[in-house]
């Protein structure tokens, strides 16, 4: 999988006697797949040959802050929850929170439980989902593998397929669910000001407790499975802690009162780059701490802390580039809230060598983590009779005004915030995003892969599965993506020489195998 | 500004056709009243703008706002919906339907950006010819006034100044 | 198997993932699609790559299907080449059938869109108001971004399609029956949408609990009022797009105690969902006066936005429009 | 002529035939080319042009091309449809195909007849008849439905004209139910003393029909009645009358009048109705002697049993056994079935106090037409006796036409009658009173038989005329409350003052105050000034737009008496064919459901004003009672899913008309 690969040297030879010639080769890869969100890399040599930059490009956008201006916003939980159809929930949900604020009404305690009981469900779904259908290929099936193998079905080999029945039932049973109380498992539709649209019935409750009891040991299966088939192997914790994956970035998360991880509510915390709380506010600050960065060459904004100002995609001490997601969860707080989830919290970071862990591969363990608490979480809350409360709607009575509703998605922290006028019609909207968060971080760490391994020119194959992979560990999600993020064109890495003709461009054919073309730019 | 109506005026090669515009107007008529009182015009060789084009239906009360749409769709500058007077729908409440799903329809149509002057709904009782002609006057010059349908003019995109940035940041 | 399993594919352009989310939803079954067909091309999940499909001769995909909508140059050209390659083009969920939620911002320019993201959201700091795809001096303005085009398109608005599968997204049970069907003997007349030709009310659970006449002073906003879980929401005064809105989906909303908000389109007689659905809702209104009319009329916050919440660009207005 | 190439795949062969309608069409519109034109286009066979197309050569033409060419469509672009469309479905029935493969295009009454502009109203007819053209394709075979007529006929007002009709209808051995407001029927001109021009008495004349209907087996009469409602359609109409209470009970009555001297006024006190307030009656009364039906009525505003509930009710005690007087009598409503409708309401003479300069109400002398009548009749109030308030004979009489006709301020026609009874007036003032007689009018209009032989007669008899509208009415100072008339005289030009003692105005008439209600009421329409509307001026004066619903007399217009009893004759006819023939074939323009995709979702339920669909609770579906329909397609437009539908009004037939219209060939 390093450069270290038969089909590695037999290409570095090749490429000594191509000599000259490297200066015409294309490397492609197009598109980058099993991951919610695609983009494109073009990498820029200096004469020398050595990377001088390398763009990640997000070539789409739907404009959701436009068109919604003029719906009205309780329409926002469902027309929004089509920024991604992957989470749609956590939009849904963000939505819902923002709609409590601006008609400043405070959903009963019944509502409360029932919109984090659901949200827990979601995230074990989502994560399993991640794990086993887009990140985890990588690792159960294992990166060098015929690319026809590296897929769901690949895992449900490596697995067996008992197991992979369990995997797929579960994550069917618990869509239902979410089905169950929302109406539908892509854009839900349960989400009111001050509320749920449905009576959570004791037969659901039964269903819930049922499920979440199989969830915990599902979770805790998975887990398992992450220590058989990587953990257990050397060569993956060294990829997984390998110069090239690691970044010191400021980290951001929703914390409890007690700093655990929590996914429905809470307090923003940024941690800095050694792991020092740099800041911890309620949602509704969110403009102070967070802007967004325009470059002309892609559709994606960058985020980066305001406070500090916007220093490009570096990273270092003096970054002002943060991340979001499982890994930065970790991070950003002191544990988890639950029994089991806290224990293999504390493993994750002794293992890792202690907070902050700045390595973007060590996301897909974190996700487990992570999967492990939702679990639990679930299971708690299907037991909190306060489900059951006759009172699950408020009616709002006060005037629309302006709300925030912050949610952590799977792929980290989301913010709503709408304005309204009196008869709730939406004015503006504005709409920070998970994946957008950690889009800097993202290209910082195209540019890195680039610059660790492109030199005098010399492309090896392995500087596309390093990006593939650091793709995926993010996990960057195409659809929260496409509201201002890219839909459907393919990563392909480009190389241009310093006068920025296009010199070379690397892809891989369904066999694995890396073919290189000759430059049509000739 | 929707750009819906932009395309429309594609669909419309009138400055192809003739150079000075003659705006299409397409008439939904109810038998009973308004396409009487056109016949009653004819028979009183009243002159009128011959810019009208009328579809004969049994009631007002038929007109399916699709037709409507339909019309602009494949060209028509204009509209015009003529039915019974309220309390004399020969099917006693046919005209009302009408109002209530054009008074919707306007809305709509207004926000997909065709000008109000563009669709009209008038009652116009069997016996008065002579509204005809005074409607369709009218509302041809309106028409004429307003041009071909097409696309209002696009906002150009420009930078906020600093006040209004100022003004964003506050309101938020 | 002897013969050469045929070959399908999925793709998306303008869309969340939700469709593709539908498909994995499959569960179990996807395993039964695989087994009768090869999937060639699937970004979500399998490693197959634009070159591939390129390199396919043409036709030699049965049926491919693609969800989402058109809006940038790069989804038309693949929507151009998928159509080349695959005898059977199938628009897939309501942004590919009708242009869907997106399909929204056509009420909107694209100047005023750009400007709404890079200038104006609050958090935006642009000081020197760069616009993405305005090549700067980066990569000695070699770098590019496709196009971002005037208005959202529906998949036949760019390119021929040869059936539709509605839904927001769509049901998997529909999409199963879709595939089998393509799959099997007899294809259905081209051009028609694979679901029930009904209007939803005949699946709705609450079918019965529709008075014959309902009559309305006002309409109802969901916030406004605490749904009742057992009866129709038309009757309560909830603006439910059920009764024009094709069938198939199960009702799940109503199931979830919200209106239909219309994804899967129109049944095959109608021709512009919002109309049809305007027409009868107006119907309602329980008066006989202008003023009065405008005034329950008035509780209908955004008819635009309700009536054509996912059929806006495949309104008879926007297919006017040479695209 | 012009024959196009096209042979349309479906097999549809169109024949367009325009129609010059002399130049009443090709005077504006280029026949010519519109033909040229119409051959061009898609699936069009043959197009011809022809002078008269519903003449009988045309007609043949259009058969024998269906016959030679195998035409299966037929446009014809002609007049309003309203005329001619019946003639040519059956053109297009007798030459073999079904009558609804037809299409009629209206080029004279919304193109030639209403534009100058040649070019402009050609290039119209090109698009009317395009889509004309693209709509036949689609249209479907159909079949007339049948309805059957009860032969039972409503009769709306017991005038002369109600008379009439019922009488000859009863006599031809149809049931009829004559429905009159007032206690008695005979109307106005029950009020005149003689008729113009031949100056024979109405009562004469009018009184033997009264009682030929009193007395008639197969004539229902309803006296304080009026109809409040009327639901139905041709053929099969429900009624609903209301019976006003008389408090005598109609059967029980005898006409003996016994309780009228018994009345505890000993005087008649209350200003009588009848006699134009100008004499007094009892509250317990007969409106007239002849009144039919011969039954007294008790006026509840008066009778002090009423006001007081002391009276002695010595009415009751004469009325002994036969105890005719009912006190406690209450209003009845009924419902009757009936197949047709003659409306025979009458009309409403111009209050003339709103032509205020006339002084009527002001000045005691100043008299309308109406009033003069009764005055001038023997039965009247002075025993036919014309004197003035005081008691005197005028000497010198003023009479003023067209009070509330041709005038701006009242109404602008001509009322039509009031040039002869003035001039009968005239005659019979001079008759009675030897006094000098002045008639104002603007113009002398006696079109009749024996109308300006009648005003000859008057003028011989020394009646003055003036040609000139009358300016104004005043007392003259010191002249014992005579009044000056004064009038430009247009043809001395010069403007005449004359004193007289008496001015009668003669007021024009109108349509009945109530004459909007009863239109809504029975579903017809009005023309501008009021009175109800035709079918077709010429062609259909009785008919109107609603089948099965006729007028007669003034209801419709101003008319004299022959005029009226020809028109209730002619309603009585028309109403007769229908009976006769026993159905009526009614358009299939009804609305039905497309089963199998109706979602049942109830919205098309409500919106039917004739109650015509239903919920099938076993289907869960709707359904359209198609006799019941009556096709106004409301329910189509408003089914959300598109699964009703209208016979000659699919939608997909109106999207091929719109597009036809606007595609740019």
């Amino acid at each position: 999988m390093t450069d270290a690969t038969t089909a590695g040297k037999a290409w570095s030879q090749a490429a000594k006697k191509a000599g000259e010639q490297y200066l015409h080769r294309r490397i492609t890869i197009d598109p980058v797949t099993r991951l919610e969100g695609h983009g494109k890399i073009e990498v820029f040599l200096n004469d020398a040959g050595e990377v001088d930059r390398a763009y990640f490009q997000v070539p789409e956008l739907r404009g959701f802050e436009k068109f919604v201006q003029g719906r009205p916003v309780e329409e926002m939980p469902q027309i929004t929850s089509r920024i991604c159809g992957v989470c749609p929930t956590a939009h849904h949900m963000a939505a819902t929170k923002a709609l409590d604020a601006l008609y400043h009404v405070e959903p009963p305690e019944a509502a409360k439980k029932i919109r984090e009981l659901l949200y827990s469900t979601f995230m074990v779904e989502d994560h399993t989902l991640h794990f086993y259908y887009l990140g985890g290929p990588d690792f159960v099936v294992g990166p060098d593998a015929a690319p026809s193998q590296r897929n769901i079905l690949g895992v449900i080999q490596a697995v067996g397929i008992e197991n992979a029945k369990k995997v797929i039932s579960m994550r069917r049973r618990l869509r239902e669910l979410i089905a169950l109380v929302g109406g539908k498992p892509v854009h839900p539709v349960f989400g009111l000001p001050g509320g749920v649209a449905k009576r959570f019935t004791p037969d659901m409750q039964k269903q819930f407790q049922e499920a979440a009891e199989d969830a915990v040991a599902f979770a805790a299966f998975t887990l398992k499975v992450f220590d058989d088939l990587v953990l257990s192997k050397r060569e993956y914790l060294e990829l997984i802690t390998s110069a090239d994956y690691t970044h010191r970035t400021y980290y951001m998360g929703l914390v409890d009162d007690e700093n655990h991880v929590n996914f429905y509510d809470g307090n923003i915390r940024i941690v800095t780059p050694d792991g020092q709380e740099w800041k911890k506010f309620p949602a509704t600050d969110y403009a102070e701490v967070i802007a967004e960065h325009v470059e002309p060459w892609s559709y994606a904004k960058f985020c980066y802390l305001k406070p500090l100002g916007w220093k490009g995609c570096t990273d270092g001490n003096d970054t002002s580039i943060y991340s979001v997601a499982p890994l930065a969860r970790l991070n950003a707080s002191d544990g988890m809230a639950t029994p089991l989830a806290q224990e293999q919290y504390r493993r994750f970071f002794t293992t890792l060598g202690g907070k902050p862990v700045h390595h973007t591969l060590a996301n897909h363990w974190a996700r487990l983590v992570e999967l492990l608490y939702a679990a639990e979480r679930m299971r708690e809350l299907a037991h909190d009779d306060r489900l059951l409360a006759p009172e699950y709607r408020l009616l709002p009575t006060a005037l629309p005004t302006e709300g925030v509703g912050v949610v952590e998605a799977p792929r980290g922290t989301l913010i709503h915030h709408y304005h309204t006028d009196e008869h709730g019609i939406v004015l503006r909207a504005n709409l920070i995003v998970a994946t957008q968060n950690n889009s800097a971080r993202i290209a910082l760490s195209v540019d890195k892969a680039a610059k660790g391994l492109i030199h005098g020119g010399d492309v090896p194959e392995a500087v596309l599965n390093k990006i593939e992979m650091a793709f995926r560990a993010y996990d960057p999600c195409n659809a929260c993506a496409t509201h201002a993020f890219p839909g459907d064109t393919g990563l392909g890495v480009r190389v241009h020489d310093g006068k920025g003709n296009v010199i070379a461009e690397l892809r891989r054919d369904h066999n694995g195998q890396v073919t290189k073309n000759r430059s049509v730019r000739r | 500004m929707p750009d819906v109506s932009s395309n429309l005026s594609q669909a419309v090669p009138l400055e192809a056709e003739q150079p000075a515009f003659e705006p299409r107007v397409v008439a939904f008529f109810c038998t009973w009243c308004t396409y009487m009182a056109a016949d009653l015009a004819g028979t009183s060789r009243m002159k009128y703008a011959p810019n009208v084009r009328v579809i004969r239906v049994m009631c007002s009360g038929r007109i399916d706002p699709q037709f409507v749409l339909a019309a602009f769709a494949n060209g028509a500058d204009g509209v015009l919906i003529g039915g019974c007077h309220p309390g004399d729908c020969h099917y006693q409440e046919g005209n009302y339907n009408c109002l209530r799903r054009v008074r919707l329809l306007k809305r709509v149509i207004e926000e997909l950006g065709i000008e109000e002057d563009r669709f009209r709904l008038e009652w116009i009782s069997a016996a008065e010819g002579d509204r005809v002609r005074v409607v369709i006057n009218d509302m041809v010059e309106k028409l004429r006034a307003l041009g071909p349908l097409q696309m209002k003019k696009e906002v150009p995109l420009r930078p906020l100044s600093p006040e209004e940035h100022e003004l964003q940041e506050v309101a938020v | 198997m002897t013969r050469e399993k045929p070959k399908i594919a999925f793709y998306w352009c303008a869309s969340c993932g939700g469709c593709e989310e539908a498909v994995v939803d499959l569960a179990e079954e996807i395993l039964d699609v695989v087994a009768t067909a090869d999937i060639v091309f699937w970004p979500v999940a399998l490693d197959f790559k634009r070159r591939d499909v390129e390199q396919m001769l043409d036709g030699s995909i049965l049926a491919t299907f693609l969800n989402g909508a058109i809006r940038t140059s790069e989804q038309e050209e693949m929507a151009k080449l998928l159509r080349r390659k695959s005898k059977l083009l199938v628009a897939f969920g309501s942004c590919s059938h009708l242009g869907g939620i997106p399909g929204l911002a056509n009420l909107f320019t694209r100047e005023s869109i750009l400007q709404a993201v890079y200038f104006e959201t609050p958090t935006t700091e642009n000081p020197d108001c760069v616009l993405p795809g305005v090549p700067g001096k980066d990569g000695n303005g070699k770098l590019t971004l496709p196009y971002f085009s005037e208005r959202v398109r529906a998949l036949d608005q760019v390119v021929e399609v040869d059936y539709y599968l509605p839904g927001c997204p769509p049901l998997p049970r529909i999409i199963t029956r879709a595939v089998a069907t393509l799959l099997g003997e007899h294809l259905p007349e081209k051009g028609s949408v694979l679901a029930p030709d009904e209007a939803l009310c005949t699946e709705c659970p609450r079918k019965d609990s529709k008075p014959e006449k309902i009559a309305l002073k006002s309409f109802k906003r969901p916030q406004e009022i605490l749904i009742d879980e057992t009866q129709c929401l038309l009757a309560q005064g909830l603006l439910c797009m059920g009764p024009a809105t094709r069938a198939g989906c199960e009702a799940p909303c109503v199931l979830g105690n919200m209106p239909c908000t219309g994804c899967c389109g129109p049944p095959g007689r109608v021709r512009d969902q919002g109309a049809k659905a305007l027409s009868a809702i107006a119907s309602l209104v329980d008066s006989q006066d202008e003023q009065e009319i405008d005034a329950v009329l008035a509780s209908i916050p955004d008819p635009v936005g309700t009536f054509y919440r996912y059929s806006l660009p495949a309104s008879l207005l926007a297919h006017s429009r040479k695209v | 002529m012009a024959e196009s190439k096209d042979i349309d795949r479906n097999g549809i062969q169109i024949g367009v035939y325009v129609c010059h309608c002399g130049t009443n069409i090709a005077g504006t519109v280029d026949v010519k080319a519109l033909t040229e034109y119409v051959a061009t286009l898609p699936g069009v066979t043959m197009a011809r042009n022809y002078k008269y197309v519903c003449s009988t050569p045309g007609q043949e033409l259009i058969k024998r091309d269906i016959h030679e060419l195998g035409l299966n469509r037929i446009v014809v672009a002609a007049c309003s449809p309203c005329l001619h469309e019946k003639t040519f479905r059956s053109v297009v029935a007798e030459a073999g195909l079904n009558p609804y493969y037809f299409q009629m295009v209206n080029i004279r009454e919304h193109d030639s007849w209403v534009h100058t502009d040649k070019r402009a109203a050609t290039e119209k007819g090109k698009d009317l008849i395009r889509a004309a053209v693209r709509r036949v394709r689609l249209h479907k075979p159909l079949e007339r439905k049948r309805v059957s007529i009860n032969p039972a006929v409503l009769i709306v007002g017991g005038g002369i004209a109600g008379i009439h009709a019922a009488l000859t209808m009863a006599n031809a051995g149809k049931h009829v139910y004559l429905v009159e407001r007032d206690a008695t029927i005979g109307g106005h001109m029950a009020m005149f003393d003689k008729t113009f021009p031949t100056l024979d008495c109405a009562a004469c004349i009018l009184t033997p029909k009264m009682t030929a209907v009193k007395s008639h087996h197969n004539i229902t009469l309803w006296t304080l009645s009026e109809v409040t409602q009327v639901d139905g359609y041709v053929g099969n109409y429900q009624v609903t009358i209301k019976h006003k209470p008389r408090y005598v009970i109609e059967d029980a009555c005898v006409g003996c009048m016994e309780c009228i001297d018994a009345c505890v006024y000993k005087q008649a006190k209350v200003p009588d109705e009848f006699n134009m307030y100008l004499g007094k009656r009892k509250p317990i009364y007969i409106p007239f002697p002849q009144a039919v039906p011969q039954v007294v009525v008790i006026d509840r505003e008066s009778c002090i049993e009423f006001k007081s509930g002391k009276c002695k009710k010595t009415c009751v005690e004469v009325c002994a056994d036969r105890k005719a007087i009912d006190f406690k009598q209450q209003e009845t409503t009924e419902t009757i079935e009936v197949g047709t409708i003659i409306l025979a309401t009458g009309f409403f003479t111009v209050d003339a106090k709103r032509v205020p300069y006339y002084g009527y109400g002001i000045y005691p002398n100043v008299y309308t037409g109406l009033e003069v009548e009764r005055l001038i009749n023997a039965a009247g109030p002075t025993n036919g006796e014309v004197i003035l308030r005081d008691g005197r004979k005028p000497q010198r009489v003023a009479i003023v036409h067209c009070v509330g006709s041709r005038d701006e301020n009242t109404n602008r026609y001509c009322s039509r009658v009031c040039c002869m009874y003035s001039l009968k007036l005239a005659h019979l003032i001079k008759e009675k009173t030897e006094a000098e007689v002045f008639n104002f009018y603007i113009d002398m209009r006696t079109p009749g038989k024996g109308f300006e032989e009648f005003y000859n007669r008057v003028a011989d008899e020394g009646t003055h005329f003036v040609r000139g509208r009358v300016a104004d009415i005043y007392p003259n100072p010191g002249d014992g409350g005579r009044l000056l008339v004064c009038a430009e005289d247009t043809l001395m030009s010069t403007v005449r003052k004359i004193p007289v003692d008496m001015v009668v105005l003669s007021t024009g008439l109108e349509p009945q105050p109530d004459a909007q209600d009863v239109r809504r009421r029975f579903h017809i329409t009005c023309s501008t000034e009021g009175f109800f509307l035709e079918r077709h001026p010429k062609l259909a004066p009785v008919n109107t737009f609603t089948d099965g619903v006729f007028l007669a007399g003034c209801c419709q217009g101003p008319k004299d008496i022959p005029d009226t009893v020809a028109q209730a004759g002619a309603a009585a006819a028309e109403a007769l064919a229908l009976i006769d023939i026993g159905y009526i074939e009614q358009e299939p323009n009804t609305a039905h459901v497309l089963e199998e995709v109706c979602s049942g979702c109830k919205t098309c339920i409500p919106l039917c004003p004739y109650q015509a669909i239903s919920f099938v609770e076993n289907k869960k579906k709707a359904e359209i009672n198609e006799v019941l329909c009556k096709g106004c397609g409301t329910c189509v437009a408003s089914c959300p899913s598109g699964s009703v539908q209208q016979n000659l009004f699919e939608d997909e037939e109106i999207f091929a008309e719109i597009e036809g219209l606007l595609a740019y060939a």
